[in-house]
């Protein structure tokens, strides 16, 4: 097992691709089946296209995280970009932060298991996730 | 054939049976899968993924661009998978807020809910059905100490939430007024003010308002623009339309209606409706004013709540019980 | 690796590089074609229609287990192609329903709102912010010739569209007493039968209903099971939790209500709120009394409204701008 | 081309397999791709359990309909039994007839063409749908 963590920065759309690449080889190494990989493929490449397309740059942060009894994948997406203001319209369904084609911070959210947003206005968001290997 | 338990084993062998056979009776049973699977809440890409795994346990040899084409396939459909996420959390979403509608709509029956008088020669029929769960139109009686009838009738343009909200308006400011001051006209113009005053210029309310005089059997009344109704004069044999002017509730706060008055006279029946009765459409054309009173002649000669009652069955059938709008009518009968 | 058109040639040319490579970037392809495709509306079997399609050119002697196993797949995704098509229909209809509703939001708004008066020597104070979209909580101020204040505050116990249409009644209720007839006691006892009478035993209605003598500073109160809201004394700098009793609105036909008073004096306070402020909840935890307390007093010196909007925005953050109940406060400074 | 009516008696499940295949057959000969041929094949099925649950005696009825610019495949399915006594509500997304594992006939509507349903209670029901060649 590689170090328990790494980052990606995003600064331009060939970024996104880095950041799913490294999550899904991390999610190989855990031992995360087929679906569940790219399901975490899709949940960085929803965190990091917001970073290009909102804050411009901004870092995935990558994790191991776990105890005796389970172990996970923890994904920081984090910027100082403008913030969310309004972080509840942000949650709902159907409100897409990607003009229309991404599955939003709902679908980031459906995709994993853990999910917790930290946003300020004007001083950037965090957005923490983590999926945990199903026994 | 019987029902199966949803599990891979299960996909895998359908999946052989249909390779070696391609019968239909596999494919019918591939439909029966992917119900259940649906019921148990599986993914299209988990579908997918057992796709993958029954082929590669199927042929241990699988071409790798097979097995590669598949991994792609499985990768589009993961946002598929998130739509389908969100369709459940929709479904049960739509599920509460429809019962809470439907809460709304029994509360908004109570609320709305008129007793019919009954007042000494005058026999009275009224029938009031919503198109949708919620009703806009609305009818109301009301009888003073003299045994004087007042009848109103509402229509509001614009239908569900809004509407109903609305129509409780319209009962409270009526049942506000005091009771000793019933004169058409005057309940038009202050109704009109509270209209005004309280909703939204997008939204607008007709009505009609009557008081009949038990002893003199004068019918005086007003209208906001209400759809007109009909009198029948028993002696002349004949329909005529209830012709009155005054625009409809809120548009302006100083609207003034003008009162109008009918002498009626034994069997003569005056009919109230709203534009529910009147535009009724059978396919895609609107019913014409003539056929709408030849159905109310033939049951006119019935008991008045017969009679609205058998004359709106009548036009709901005409509809194939779909009803396009509220339906309201009401027969007041010498 | 710009935007690209939605066609079934891409999705070749996507598989066939991911087949020849496994790279990343067109994984990352494949989602964007999925979600494109998505916005054309095209359903997942037609995904595993174009994905057989794209297989046959690529390998046109493509195994016959591999072309049957995937007619396979395309009929279990049938189901789950319906299922998409009514997602995209619920997504219209609750798009609708939506904007009915805040329609009936903006309504209710306009019917429910109340002026604040200005009573010579009473420095007056109120919010109300609703949870949802529709507030089930309601206040009202109305004077009489005298300078007399009445204060009604009222909460239902119940959401959404059947509190508020339960609120419009409670408002015209209200309005229709006469104003020379504003006795706590017998308003609460009116108002409850109204309730009983039109409203579904399983909705409740609590109020505090008030009325402050201007000339004598008496206020005069009684409860119908509502929050007890605080008296704050400022000879004695302390606050006293305004005690009362009396049954919720609507239980039975016949309930009576008993009345107190408390003679303000200079610089003292009431307040009056509904249970969304004293049972505002932190985390999982719920606030304590002296909590709610220590917060008024950190704004109470401010002019009225100034210290209600305070309050309020103190616990908006507390409860991370989500809050759980509808929240309504009043200040009442001598 | 086959003669242009044909159909099938829905007595026992077994039948609606058979109905299926029959009509996958018209529709191939006809010249339906893949999808549009399974989709028949689906509504196919819904129709015959309808009738297998509700009224356990039917027919499935197969018709090739068209002019000179189209062509189609007409299903109806007619039974003599209890009949629908509440149309609209079995036209309604989530009512769904078959015990919760149907698509219900809002399905049926959307797997065809052209939708008709003719219904009287005690009377039985009859169902016509279209589909139309795409070219
Ligand atoms: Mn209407
Ligand atoms: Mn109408
Ligand atoms: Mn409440
Ligand atoms: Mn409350």
């Amino acid at each position: 097992m590689s170090k328990t963590q790494s980052n990606v920065q995003i600064k331009k759309e060939w970024d996104i691709v880095g950041a799913r690449q490294m999550g899904r080889e991390k999610a190989k190494e855990l031992g995360f089946g087929t679906v569940d990989q790219a399901r975490i493929a899709t949940a960085i490449s929803e965190l990091a296209r917001n970073i290009y397309l909102y804050a411009e740059t901004g870092t995935i942060t990558y994790e191991i995280v776990g105890d005796l009894n389970k172990i996970g994948l923890k994904i920081i997406a984090s910027d100082d970009g403008p913030g969310i203001s309004d972080i509840s319209s942000a949650m709902e369904d159907g409100f897409s932060t990607s003009g229309g084609l991404g599955a939003g911070l709902p679908g980031v959210k459906r995709l994993m298991d853990n999910f917790d947003i930290e946003s300020e206005d004007g001083k950037g968001t965090t957005i923490t996730a983590i999926k945990w290997v199903r026994n | 054939m019987g029902p199966f338990r949803f599990n891979s084993d299960n996909y895998r062998k359908l999946l052989e049976r249909y390779i070696a056979t391609e019968d239909e009776s596999s494919l019918y049973q591939a439909e029966q899968f992917s119900k259940l699977s649906m019921q148990n809440n599986i993914s299209p890409e988990e579908i997918i993924n057992i796709h993958i795994q029954s082929l590669k346990e199927l042929y241990p040899d699988l071409p790798k661009e097979i097995d590669s084409s598949l991994n792609f396939l499985l990768e589009t459909m993961i946002s598929y998978g998130l739509a389908y996420q969100e369709f459940q959390t929709l479904r049960e979403k739509q599920g509460k807020l429809e019962s809470e509608i439907s809460v709304a709509a029994n509360m908004q029956q109570t609320l709305l809910s008129t007793h019919k008088p009954e007042i000494v020669g005058l026999d009275i029929g009224a029938i009031s059905v919503p198109a949708n769960i919620m009703n806009g139109d609305y009818y109301h009686f009301v009888t003073d100490e003299n045994g004087n009838l007042g009848i109103a009738i509402a229509d509001v343009i614009g239908k569900g939430i809004p509407a109903a909200l609305a129509m409780s308006m319209i009962k409270y400011s009526l049942d506000s007024f005091p009771e000793t001051q019933r004169n058409p006209r005057v309940i038009l113009e202050n109704l009109n003010r509270v209209v005004e005053r309280n909703v939204d210029t997008s939204m607008f309310i007709t009505m009609f308002y009557g008081l009949f005089h038990a002893e003199s059997n004068l019918l005086q009344f007003a209208s906001a623009g209400h759809e007109p109704g009909f009198y029948y004069s028993a002696k002349k044999d004949e329909f005529f339309e209830i012709k009155t002017n005054g625009l409809v509730l809120g548009v302006t706060n100083d609207t003034t209606y003008e009162q109008f008055d009918i002498q009626m006279e034994k069997d003569d029946i005056v009919i109230l409706l709203t534009d529910g009765v009147t535009e009724c459409r059978v396919g895609e054309r609107f019913i014409e004013p003539d056929e709408v009173l030849q159905v109310i002649r033939n049951y006119m000669h019935l008991p008045a709540q017969e009679a609205v009652e058998r004359v709106y069955r009548h036009f709901e059938k005409l509809q194939d019980f779909q009803l396009r709008d509220d339906f309201t009518l009401i027969f007041l009968k010498k």
